[in-house]
């Protein structure tokens, strides 16, 4: 929780001012990647870092990401907390076999001998209208990937305090970015390496007329959807898991129960995605027997992301679907 | 082969291609700045001469395969200007139904098998298409554009490789623009040649002056023969120069003002005018008039790119899975 | 289904008879793939292939997975029906960028103008004592990537069947092998070509106490359970989507109305894993309404495939769990 | 530079480490052979001098990185092979406490960063690691084996380059056993020699006799001087030849038994021996005394090895993720 003073930032402030402080406080947090120096990161996050803490610790790589996620795993095998960053998520495709077959792998592979603490951040996500091979959302990967954690914060706190508890987290940590928060502003605690834990859920709203479970951009949607529901009589409450991977499952599990109606939001394509691991942990819980009307999900389409910007955004969830999936679930009988 | 200063044909031809893949990005670039465009876009300005002189290498049924920066390796094949600008701005007539934008054109009926907008993604592809034509009995070649960071991706690596040992009938052209975005060739690589790579592979590599269409046309020449020969795969380096930035979001902080300025200097198009005007092949009327039509066929270009209609949300499923049977 | 006189054939046997008829029917079939060739695959699927369709379209590689499947996307945009094989399907992880970033997406996103025909073969699955990296069940992935279709035969007649369709099928196919299952015999149509659409569920067995649905070995292992169920009086319907996607949902839902109990099995690690999906779409159906217990999953662990045989072993579902889990599912309220 | 058949000290240790890694994947090759083992193995008999002759030019705190055929590395750098065998018999007291088996042998104690199913995953871990160490302004030097087939993944040419650029203290060494598995290097390269790729990344390349203990420790101790004194990386090739299977499943289809049975005549280890014996530092009893020793400590290893109790399959969720912070 923010404290009682707090500082406004950007997303992207918050994340760079995280990497400082670490690259500050710490002699073993190392940065890698595409652009991360002089040009300060495709988005902007880590300007003016390379200046502060040198080329050797902010480290511009070539166009290699197997060999930038690899370099990762050995440097954090030697003791170091290397932050490595793919420019787009979508290129993590390129370095798959690092992260999943090496990095979630190692520790319980060799029995406990080493430990591979890294941190990959991914810029991720539609809306900048930049195609289906810079706009994808493949959270769900890494949460069924055993070994790694995933963490995808919806604001600047979180990105922030996530950040500082994902680097000194002794595990591979998947760390997602949504790139239309990078310039949305909050309140950020000052103090410097303040930590958010792991694993647990926030809860921005309470309601008690139904729960939605929403991730990354789709947070911020989901309150604006409900403040307009709330107008009309409709109180949502609102849980950010923040981390995917652990879960925090009861706290998810307690809100719907409560409410007996829960909608789950991603900008993912439905299938096979997180919110489905969400509506099968309900659906085999005890919250089961409480739900009032079947787990409803609104999804990005199956599709990959469109160029033309109407069609992207209507392939994922937008403020309005949401209002319409939440009352369509309110009408269902009770 | 072809001196293409002196031959008014071939002169004549390279310059409309290259005025016009300059004369599109300028208009994409100022399209851009004034918000009628969204998403980001690659702009090949000051490489015209490598998209022309390789294309100008092949038949209509040889292949390329482009990349992020691809516009002009698309007009350079043989693509419509106005399809490629009506995709620009995501419209049903564009090339890729609006679905594709600048990094996804394709146009396989002039032989453009896509841009990528994965850095070397589109080098693998280059090779198994070139392993179909080799296995259906064809002659075609395929021409594998890529840049100078691509070369650094492991794709590159193991296409070159099976390019190499199956003898394939392609053709690997690396634009060495001496940057990967803010990343100087200087910093990524160790070698002075890209080109002496090749010779991790078995086969030839050159480097040549990429903002010289002739060099770039003889060496394409001459790597498109030996493939179409079953002699196997070439390297060929061509070194130019960006003069925008990297994309939209570039401040250019990685390189001089003096650097872009000196580079200016060296302009393919006008060095290749010049050259034309010096063989006396063309008079400044007639570089004028080739200048004249290329702009015409922007115009048009954009007026045909804003009539299209627009794609509708509801074409997005169905369109996910190709029907039938193959 | 089977014609009412069959040959019996290994599973293997039976991958091998359809590649061996596509060879010989259609030139434009071209098998790709490490040590496909005179060693005859791994687990000796493509032996003798060599020898009678030459090296030009039985195609040994080197170990060059990215470039592998890169191939085949060339070679599928060419009008090639490539099938190429990964010899472990862990080591797709080299060939995400091809598979998910191009094959899957190209003909969405180039607007329809270019289709992309191939085979990608993945021997999967644990039980070898091979350990971490050449274990896993990862379909879940594709079946979360858009443009893919997943396909996952359990028994000799549909691997051949479904191969066939697959092979013919205009879109990239991601076609899962369980490497348990290679040895195991049945029976299967002896017509040259039979194929087994994709798409299309396969009810095992009917049975009107509960509805367990199971893919890959999971689903022999299911039958062999339902076998000791019914000598308890119980008697489970068994459901094996094949197909993974696009999934038939109506054949799944059909069956759990009718059940009122349902239990999910697969070998993958539970969380976010295909069942997680087949889950969700049970909670948020009408299905939902006729459930007399919560939605029941028997899962992998959430761990890496450990290679002591017994921890294998209990890393994943074996038939007395199966029996156990079906049992437990019995027991809750009507 | 040790001329090792001279010196008795570095003759008796070498062929000491030799002998162990000979008898101890015997001792597997037989197991395997009569049920004791499951999984699968990938043995180096016939390789042993690169392994031995690599691992004696490092110190304890230097590191490798090894290969799915990693049993000799493993021993030479120094691990204790009762805990190797407890480890392939699936015991808690193994390396890895039974959840790796062959394929994931480490020891950190050893300065082994471990085995690795995939074919090129060790190059980019290892390449981080000597990252690692130059960030940290040691000194110390890693080693990266890996085979000749993993020289065509794209994997070993990110990390080379990274190398390269980088300037760090790696030694990549190339065993070239003459296949990746049915694949020949003749047929998976169209370069004479691996080692000529070193070129494509501007840092020095070597091929060398991989059955010549003496070549080997040379080519690395000059390697690992050049690492450890800043100089950057080097890439050895070691050629040599893999006498037994690929793995267990492997039918030798792809080559002759007369070219088995050639190598087998340039046994590493006899002639090693030879060389000893010519130069009067060992004789036959020292010899036969050596082969004891070895042949001791891989019968206590398969003692200790069988000791070991079984895990349990309680501590498989709790041990997924590391605990605490760092
Ligand atoms: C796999 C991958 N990594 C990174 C990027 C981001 N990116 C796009 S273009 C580019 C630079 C490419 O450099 P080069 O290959 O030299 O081509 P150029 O842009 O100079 O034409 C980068 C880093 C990408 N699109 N794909
Ligand atoms: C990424 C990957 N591809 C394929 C394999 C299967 N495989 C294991 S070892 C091997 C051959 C490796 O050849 P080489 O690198 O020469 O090493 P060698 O076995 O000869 O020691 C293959 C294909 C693998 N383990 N990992
Ligand atoms: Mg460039
Ligand atoms: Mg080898």
């Amino acid at each position: 929780m923010p404290a009682a003073t707090t500082v406004t930032m950007t997303y992207a402030e918050a994340v760079r001012a995280a990497l400082a402080e670490e690259l500050e406080a710490d002699p073993r947090v190392v940065l890698l990647g595409e652009d991360i120096g002089v040009y300060g990161g495709a988005f902007g996050v880590s300007q003016g870092l390379l200046d502060r803490f040198g080329a050797e610790r902010v480290r511009d790589t070539p166009i290699s990401e197997e060999g930038i996620v690899g370099a990762a795993v050995g440097l954090a095998l030697c003791g170091m907390l290397p932050v490595a960053e793919m420019q787009f998520s979508d290129f993590t495709a390129n370095a798959m076999d690092q992260l999943v077959n090496q990095a979630a792998k190692l520790h319980f592979m060799l029995g406990g001998a080493v430990r591979v603490p890294l941190v990959l951040r991914l810029p991720a996500g539609s809306g900048t209208g930049a195609a289906a091979q810079h706009s994808q959302s493949q959270e769900a990967w890494y949460v069924h990937t055993p070994g790694l954690k995933v963490v995808m914060p919806s604001n600047p706190a979180d990105a922030k305090g996530l950040l500082h508890s994902a680097i000194h987290d002794p595990n591979p940590v998947v760390f997602f970015e949504h790139k239309l928060l990078y310039r949305t502003s909050g309140p950020v605690p000052p103090e410097a390496g303040f930590r958010v834990p792991l694993g647990k859920a926030a809860v921005p709203r309470e309601g008690r007329d139904l729960t939605i479970v929403a991730t990354g951009v789709m947070v911020s949607r989901s309150l604006a959807a409900a403040d307009e529901l709330a107008g009309e009589g409709v109180e949502a409450c609102v849980v950010d898991p923040r981390t995917l991977s652990p879960c925090d499952d009861a706290t998810i599990l307690e809100r719907v129960s409560a409410t007996g109606r829960v909608l789950l939001v991603q900008e993912a394509p439905r299938t096979a995605g997180f919110m489905a691991e969400v509506a099968a942990r309900i659906a085999e819980s005890s919250a089961f027997s409480d739900l009032a009307a079947p787990v409803a999900r609104l999804c990005g389409l199956d599709t990959p992301i469109p160029y033309n910007p109407d069609l992207e955004k209507a392939a994922v969830p937008q403020v309005p679907d949401i209002v319409q999936a939440a009352s369509r679930l309110l009408k269902g009988n009770d | 082969m072809t001196k293409l200063a002196t031959d008014p044909d071939a002169a004549r031809r390279a310059l409309t291609t290259m005025w016009t893949i300059r004369h599109f990005e300028e208009a994409v670039d100022a399209m851009f700045a004034r918000g009628l465009m969204h998403g980001t876009m690659h702009l090949s300005i000051g490489q015209e001469a490598v998209a022309t002189g390789a294309c100008r290498a092949l038949r209509t049924d040889d292949l390329i395969t482009s990349t992020h920066r691809g516009h002009g390796h698309c007009i350079a094949k043989g693509a419509d200007p106005g399809r490629m600008m009506a995709e620009l701005l995501g419209s049903e007539a564009g090339y890729c139904r609006g679905r594709g934008g600048s990094m996804h054109i394709a146009d396989v009926a002039s032989g453009n098998l896509g841009a990528n907008g994965i850095v070397a993604g589109g080098i693998p592809i280059a090779v198994g298409a070139s392993l179909a034509h080799r296995l259906q009995g064809s002659d075609r070649v395929t021409v594998c554009f890529f840049g100078d960071g691509a070369a650094n991706e492991g794709a590159f690596h193991e296409a070159a490789n099976l390019a190499a040992i199956w003898d394939l009938p392609v053709v690997l052209i690396c634009e060495n623009n001496h940057y990967g975005m803010s990343m100087p060739t200087t910093r990524a690589f160790r070698v002075e040649q890209i080109a002496a790579r090749a010779a991790a592979y078995g086969f030839g590599g050159e480097t040549v002056d990429g903002n010289d269409l002739q060099a770039v046309s003889d060496a394409v020449d001459e790597a498109v023969a030996r493939a179409r020969a079953g002699a196997g795969p070439t390297l060929i380096e061509a070194v130019t120069y960006r003069w925008k930035g990297h994309s939209k979001s570039d401040q250019n902080r990685y390189r001089t003002r003096e650097e872009i300025a000196d580079w200016k200097q060296r302009d393919p198009i006008a060095r290749f005018e010049a050259a034309t005007r010096d063989a006396g092949t063309l008079d400044d009327a007639g570089l004028a008039a080739i200048r004249a039509t290329a702009r015409d066929t922007v115009r048009e270009a954009i007026r045909a790119g804003r009539a299209g209609p627009p794609p509708s949300p509801d074409d997005l499923l169905p369109a996910v899975y190709a029907q039938g049977v193959v």
